[in-house]
């Protein structure tokens, strides 16, 4: 039932690749719980599985925990997975599992979302979330025509990346000059009940002051769009994030502007094909392109765009070329191969 | 091991038989055998270091919540008095530069200091723990949450960090012995002091215990802060096996504990209505879901089943533990 | 009649949520806008059925934790349903509620015949319900909501959201059924003395299953809701709300051994905790500092209902 | 000879243990009362459990109107036509007497609970009962012995043809106890047929018609007619042997003594102007009704609910008790609980963990060690001084016989060791054998410089017991008896002190 959905970027895809090779690469893909956000990995392993000739599988913990996910990647190891690409279930406890995976010759990488330095990951691939939500918020104000007053709605206080957003989008607000303003900040609302209650009782009480909104989590985004489509609330500005259809179809009515589009595919199918080269003997380059974040120095973008209501339609085809980009020069910018 | 509190001394065979530990022992046994035997990683020795870690860390938490399920109480607060302790243990050892030793045992201690907290509200409010909990498991956590900015601390002492790396006949993490001397000690607590026993007489029935002369809010307050100590003892395995003191490390506000807080002594056969305790159950009950989920993770089923399966396999487990002390039971009175 | 309603379970609670809202009304005008309030309806309609799904347990005597498991399959089974197979609604609602009562004769099936605690069988059961769900939406949510279902989530009429209907309704069954139906009162007995109902010729098990029965149900009913106002299948409906469940009625005042519960007091109890989230979000309190506010100020409800209590005890 | 309405053939039931009955036969007629006696487990609470559908019997036949039945819950025991008044409380004490009294079958109107109903019936047998309670007052507002009339209203309102009672006079004044066997002889005679339990065997013979008698799990006497038997013969099939009575001897009291001495006390419980002394070696009797603040007074005196004026002094020190464990550890007083599955014993406990309760801080060493060989040999001589039944110390007190509970309830309080020692009602449901082995036990700890302050609203044991006797009433001492164990004399002068408080 939920196949399909980005098959046709598997094709895509498959064509840069080359022809498979075997190898004894088992890949575990493993997202820090069940979450839609990583749906795109399955197909991504399926792929790279078929393209690079490695086992690539995706493996859900059974719940959002960090203990949970450790729990799920030691059983892996035990049954015979050698590469390990990994959404941290949190930016510095990760690091520990990801060591101890080192230690017995296991490479690894941080995936969709980075582990702090220092870190045992060969990379990570994926979301400057830092990043994101600056330009998310960027893009908002340009939509509020330059001033006004925003909410921010983020996801669990307790990640880590939930301060480098808050912080993000204050520093954008902070470069915008004094036209912009933070009026409130709405944490914890992973849930979709406590986020339907909170931002809803917030656009009740400051509904009419608030110019615009920026989400930098999943369901508090999918959680407003909704709200504002019910409102038919066009004034409010919107940034949403991720590619919830929800949000989407939000954008298109133009409720929403826009949404912060990350590449969970690109990333899926990317790191397996590292993680196989990685395999095979290569090591990760000093001097390559990296870019540096605030958690990491070993950062490779897999692609984060702001999508309007005109790209909506087409992003996938958006996602795809920043994925053929990469993989075209990724071996020979980030990877010495013997 | 044995239960504390009733004489299933001297009846033989059938009465080792009727005992929940012993039934538990004898499913967590044939777990193992049928996990080995369908998957062979499941004995390698990668992967009984990491089972015996996660093993250690659940019995503590188990324990922890056992010693207040005792007096009939509560703890919902156990994650929350975790993580807060572990923050302020990580601060001391990597902003205040204490010693690791001291840092800990500072841990410990505002464990137990918060769980004393527990203990008052319920003693003087006259509210049962479990609000009285439900409270402070948001107060604790927010407080946490405001003195941390929940940052975390991910620079701790080598020294620290390797006490998660402790591994003995090249399989055996050090949590597992830490918490089975964690066990041993509250067994005897339990059993081998007056202080212990009066919990257990309260636990039982608070007003008989009372016009015997048992302080019974004072055994209550003292249950809350051996579960705060406890609870921050967990923090700091946890802490050491995630190599940084974490704010997320038992989920949002704590909440992540209670599963394995819950399971393994209502498993084990402490009584939710206090005045029974089984340390060994307790430690055992732990030890069978830990093994129970990391045999499942390793079969081969499509990974969004795992939980269903883990329910089941829960069910017929407590359903299979049933049945036998029914029959062992049976058996006893037509002997 | 005044002494008497003074001494009701649920008068400090009144007393409470009224001094909660009056200060929240002078301190934030915007409390008392129609929309806000609308706000509130909703928070409540919702809350208001997991609160008395967790009652109606407490009331026998028992925990059931799987309320919140059993609200996400059932949510995730009517949006899907509608979605996938193209159910028309009512079928679909037919559909939710038999799965419903299906989960909630398992807990108390099995409760009753093994005699095993029900905080035990419904801790394992929540896993195999909720894991159900993750099997089947392989966490992605469903979004063929039908418009009808969207629409009732979010229409109003005179400033009251129509989903209010439902929780109305449940809230007068439970109460009539507490307050002036045999079941109910034998429930009570039961929760109260189990001995004492068994010799009194109350057929115990019976009684617990149907208990459970209306818990999912009423379980059921909250996770539909929820897929209305969310206006998509999420399957982590219901992930939260086991906390909230145990908070309200023990709030109102429910004896957790079980024999004693208030309808109203747990209503009461809901209405507490909404205007305190309401309170958090209007008075825009730093997101770090909520959960402290929101533990301390459940501490000071309790409190508060805890002390006239005390001070009505002599009398 | 009129059919038998229920006869019980070679009933035999075992639990893990013991062998409850053992081919017990038992024959009921309508229009008769029928004594159903023996020790603490003899068995007549298994065979009343039968009766009533909470076990089922291993082997024998039930016969109702002829036709056997197995009745596999009490829901088909009340349907068949038995009601009973059991032995423990049965109340739901939130809810009000009217709707306990009608539990079984409330009336409905329209699918709704039809409270007018309710209340009119339950009124009807409240008001026959002599109760002064209104049918929709919260039976937790209710006094033990109001309680225990609600319990047999609840049992009556059935109406039906069998009606099985168990202790049912045991917390109920003399005056209650009158007006419910002028019911149970009108029920009587209008048909019914009624098992009556009791150890009291003056109400036996005074309200019985037959009498079975089981010693043992059998029959000691299968429905003999009362008027073949005297007490001794009833109290021979009980015991197996003669009545035995306590040689009580004589006892010196030193007058000087004062151990305890209450001046103008008032509690927060509502007791007013009590003055009371209390000597080494005395047994200090406290008389009255149900309600007459005796047990609350004992409660304050260790520290449960405030003393608020006067004075206290123990051992002619004042005295400030703020909780049970001053009382016990400072000033050495120790309560024996009326209440003993409430408030006396642990049921879930072992012996020797309800016995060493007192002593265990006594005992334990270096951060509170206490092993628990230490802890069960201070009990043992105890447990062999009062002669308690139990396989071993690790036998859990709930699966213990009523009077070895008891025992266990005062041995923990011998191993206390206290100078003064509360006893409040010690043989309230206690077979004859073990009441004289306490009676004998309190007479030498008095003996033996203990002073004992004896609550009990048994006249024969007080008399036999008390060296004086203070009448309470309304939360007052009404006046002081010296005793000369003359029954006669003494229940009238007590009888007078009480009638005197009413008159007034």
């Amino acid at each position: 039932m939920r196949v399909a959905r980005m098959l046709p970027l598997a094709v895509l895809a498959a064509g840069i690749a080359g022809p498979a090779m075997a190898s004894d690469t088992k890949v575990a893909l493993v997202p820090g719980g069940p979450h839609p956000y990583f749906a795109a990995w399955e197909n991504a392993a399926a792929a790279a599985a078929a393209d690079f000739g490695i086992e690539a599988e995706y493996r859900v913990p059974a719940a959002w925990e960090l203990s949970k996910q450790n729990e799920m990647i030691e059983s892996l190891v035990a049954q015979g997975f050698n590469a390990f690409l990994v959404f941290p279930g949190d930016a510095n406890g990760t690091n520990a599992t990801l060591e101890e995976l080192a230690a017995f010759d296991i490479p690894s990488a941080a995936l969709a979302g980075c582990t702090v330095d220092p870190t045992a990951a060969s990379f990570c691939l994926g979301t400057d979330v830092a990043r994101s939500a600056y330009l998310g918020t960027k893009e908002l104000i340009e939509a509020m025509g330059g001033s006004g007053r925003i909410a921010h709605f983020t996801g669990f206080l307790v990640d880590p990346n939930t301060q480098l957003r808050i912080e993000a989008v204050e520093q954008a607000v902070a470069e915008a000059g004094g036209g912009v303003e933070i009026i409130q900040v709405i944490a914890d609302i992973d849930a979709p009940e406590p986020a339907d209650e909170k931002i809803n009782a917030f656009l009740a009480a400051r509904g009419s002051e608030v110019d615009g909104i920026v989400t930098t989590a999943w369901v508090p985004s999918v959680v407003a769009a909704t709200s504002l489509r019910n409102l038919g609330d066009k004034r409010i500005r919107m940034v949403g994030i991720d590619h919830d259809e929800v949000v989407l179809s939000a954008i298109e009515d133009g409720f929403v502007d826009g949404t912060m589009l990350q590449n969970p595919y690109g990333q899926g199918y990317i790191g397996s094909y590292a993680m196989d080269l990685i395999r095979q003997g290569c090591t990760m380059k000093e001097d390559a392109p990296w870019q540096q974040t605030a958690q990491t120095a070993h950062f490779i973008d897999s692609g984060t765009a702001f999508v309007d209501a005109d790209q909506v339609k087409d992003y996938q085809a958006a996602m795809v070329a920043v994925t053929d980009e990469i993989m075209a020069t990724f071996k020979d910018d980030f990877l010495v191969c013997n | 091991m044995a239960t504390a509190t009733t004489g299933r001394g001297g009846r033989g065979a059938l009465g080792l038989l009727a005992s929940n530990e012993v039934g538990l022992a004898l499913l967590i046994a044939v777990l193992v055998a049928i996990f080995a035997t369908v998957n062979p990683g499941f004995t390698s020795p990668f992967n009984l270091f990491a089972l015996s870690r996660v093993m250690g860390i659940d019995m503590v938490i188990g324990l922890s919540m056992m010693v207040v399920l005792v007096t009939g109480g509560l703890n919902l607060a156990v994650g929350s008095i975790g993580v807060a302790s572990v923050m302020l243990g990580g601060w001391a050892m990597q902003v205040a530069g204490v010693p690791v030793l001291p840092s800990m045992t500072l841990a410990v201690a505002f464990g137990a200091f918060l769980g004393w907290i527990n203990g008052q509200l319920t003693v003087r409010m006259g509210v049962h723990s479990f609000i009285v909990t439900l409270a402070t498991m948001s107060l604790f956590f927010g407080a946490m949450i405001v003195a941390t900015r929940a940052e975390a601390f991910n620079a701790l002492p080598r020294s620290f960090v390797d006490l998660g790396k402790l591994r003995y006949g090249g399989f055996v993490s050090g949590m597992l012995p830490l918490a089975l001397i964690v066990g041993l000690g509250l067994w005897l607590f339990f059993n081998r002091t007056s202080l212990g026993r009066e919990i257990l007489a309260a636990g039982a029935n608070p007003q008989a215990a009372e016009l015997s002369g048992v302080r019974v809010n004072r055994t209550i307050v003292v249950a809350h802060a051996l579960s705060g100590a406890l609870g921050a003892l967990a923090g700091l395995m946890l802490a050491a096996r995630n190599g940084a003191a974490l704010p997320s490390m038992a989920g949002h506000i704590g909440m992540g504990w209670l599963l394995p807080a819950f399971l393994a002594p209502v498993l084990g056969g402490t009584l939710l209505t206090g005045g029974v305790v089984s340390v060994a159950g307790t430690v055992l009950g732990a030890a069978m879901v830990t093994i129970i989920t990391n045999g499942l993770l390793q079969l081969q089923i499509g990974e969004f089943w795992v939980q269903m399966c883990l329910g089941l396999i829960l069910l017929a487990a407590v359903l299979l533990d049933r049945a036998r002390s029914v029959i062992a039971e049976r058996r006893r009175s037509v002997a | 009649m005044l002494k008497g309603i003074w001494g009701s379970d649920w008068f400090g609670l009144f007393v409470v949520a009224l001094v909660a809202g009056t200060g929240l009304a002078l301190f934030q005008p915007a409390f008392l806008s129609p929309f806000n309030l609308y706000v509130l309806l909703i928070s409540f309609s919702l809350w208001a059925l997991v609160a008395m799904a967790q009652m109606v347990i407490i009331a026998i005597g028992q925990m059931n934790l799987s309320v919140g498991a059993i609200g996400g399959l059932v949510a995730i089974s009517f949006a899907g349903s509608m979605e996938v197979w193209g159910l028309p609604v009512p079928a679909a609602i037919l559909l939710g509620l038999a799965i419903a009562a299906l989960c909630g004769l398992l807990n108390g099936v099995m409760t009753h015949v093994t005699g095993i605690s029900a905080f035990v069988i419904t801790l394992a059961t929540l896993s195999i319900f909720k894991g159900l769900n993750i099997g089947i939406t392989e966490a992605q949510p469903f979004y063929g909501v039908p418009d009808v279902v969207k629409a009732f989530g979010n229409a109003r009429f005179e400033g009251l959201p129509h989903m209010l209907i439902v929780p109305v309704v449940a809230i007068i069954l439970i109460w009539l059924l507490f307050n002036r139906m045999v079941l109910g009162r034998q429930m009570l007995a039961l929760g109260a003395n189990r001995h004492a109902a068994e010799l009194s010729g109350i057929r115990v098990g019976r009684v617990v299953v149907i208990a459970h029965v209306i818990s999912a149900v009423l379980a059921a009913m909250a996770g539909m809701l929820a897929v209305a106002r969310l206006q998509l299948g999420q399957p982590t409906i219901g992930d939260d709300w086991l906390i909230l469940s145990f908070a309200a009625p023990v709030i109102g005042g429910a004896v957790l051994a079980g024999g004693h519960i208030s309808v109203i007091g747990t209503c009461l109890g809901v209405v507490i905790v909404t205007l305190i989230n309401n309170a958090l979000v209007l008075l825009g309190i730093d997101p770090f500092f909520v959960q402290l506010f929101l533990g301390g100020l459940i501490l000071i409800a309790v409190g508060l209902n805890r002390w006239r209590e005390r001070r009505l005890a002599p009398a | 000879m009129t059919e038998p309405v229920l006869a019980v053939e070679g009933a035999t039931k075992s639990f893990p243990g013991v062998k409850a009955l053992d081919g017990v036969d038992f024959v009921l007629r309508p229009g008769e009362i029928h004594a159903l006696l023996g020790e603490n487990g003899a068995g007549k609470s298994t065979l009343i459990k039968i009766l009533t559908g909470v076990h089922l019997p291993d082997s024998g036949t039930v016969r109702l109107f002829g036709e056997p039945v197995r009745f596999r819950n009490a829901r088909a025991a009340i349907q068949a036509g038995i009601s009973a008044v059991h032995q423990e409380r049965n109340l739901i004490p939130r809810m009000s007497v009217a709707e306990n009294i009608m539990l079984e079958d409330l009336p409905e109107r329209f699918g709704f609970v039809d409270y007018a109903a309710v209340n009119e019936r339950a009124l009807l047998w409240i008001e026959r009962l002599g109760l002064a309670i209104r049918p929709d007052q919260p039976v937790r507002s209710l006094s033990v012995a109001q309680m225990q009339l609600v319990e047999i209203a609840k049992a009556l309102v059935l109406e039906a043809r069998i009606l099985l009672m168990d202790e049912p006079t045991a917390s109920i004044t003399p005056h209650e106890t009158e007006v419910l066997f002028g019911l149970l002889k009108q029920l009587r005679d209008q048909g019914a047929a009624i098992v009556f339990v009791s150890h009291k065997l003056e109400e036996v013979f005074e309200l019985c018609d037959r009498v079975t008698v089981l010693r043992d799990g059998r029959n000691a006497c299968n429905g003999l007619p009362i008027g073949e038997l005297d007490r001794a013969d009833v109290v021979r099939f009980m015991i197996g042997r003669d009545e035995r009575t306590a040689k009580l001897g004589d006892k010196p009291v030193d007058a000087a003594d004062v151990v305890l001495r209450l001046d103008g006390v008032a509690t927060s419980l509502g007791h007013a102007g009590i003055d009371l002394e209390l000597r080494r070696g005395e047994i200090l009797g406290l008389y009255g009704l149900v309600g007459a603040g005796r047990s609350e007074l004992a409660k304050a005196l260790v520290g449960i609910g405030g003393v608020t004026a006067g004075t206290v002094t123990v051992a002619g020190q004042p005295a400030v008790v703020p909780d049970p464990t001053t009382a016990l550890q400072r000033y050495r007083i120790g309560y024996v609980s009326e209440d003993r599955k409430g408030e006396g014993l642990i049921l879930i406990h072992d012996v020797g963990r309800n016995i060493g309760i007192t002593i265990w801080r006594r005992l334990s060493g270096w951060l509170g060690w206490l092993g628990e060989g230490r802890a069960r040999a201070a009990c043992r001589p105890f447990v062999e001084k009062l002669a308690i039944r139990t396989p071993s110390m690790g036998q859990k007190v709930g699966n213990l016989s009523g009077g070895n509970q008891q025992k266990v309830s005062v041995a923990k309080w011998l191993a206390a060791d206290c100078d003064i020692l509360i006893v409040d009602e010690p043989t309230v449901g206690i077979d004859i054998k073990t009441k004289t082995d306490l009676h004998e036990l309190l007479w030498e700890l008095a003996s033996s410089g203990k002073a004992i302050l004896l609550i009990s609203s048994d006249m024969p044991e007080m008399v036999a017991l008390a060296d004086r006797i203070l009448v309470m009433g309304g939360f007052r001492i009404l006046g002081e008896v010296r005793n000369d164990h003359d029954y006669g004399r003494m229940s009238t002068a007590i009888m007078g002190h009480i009638h005197a408080a009413e008159a007034a």
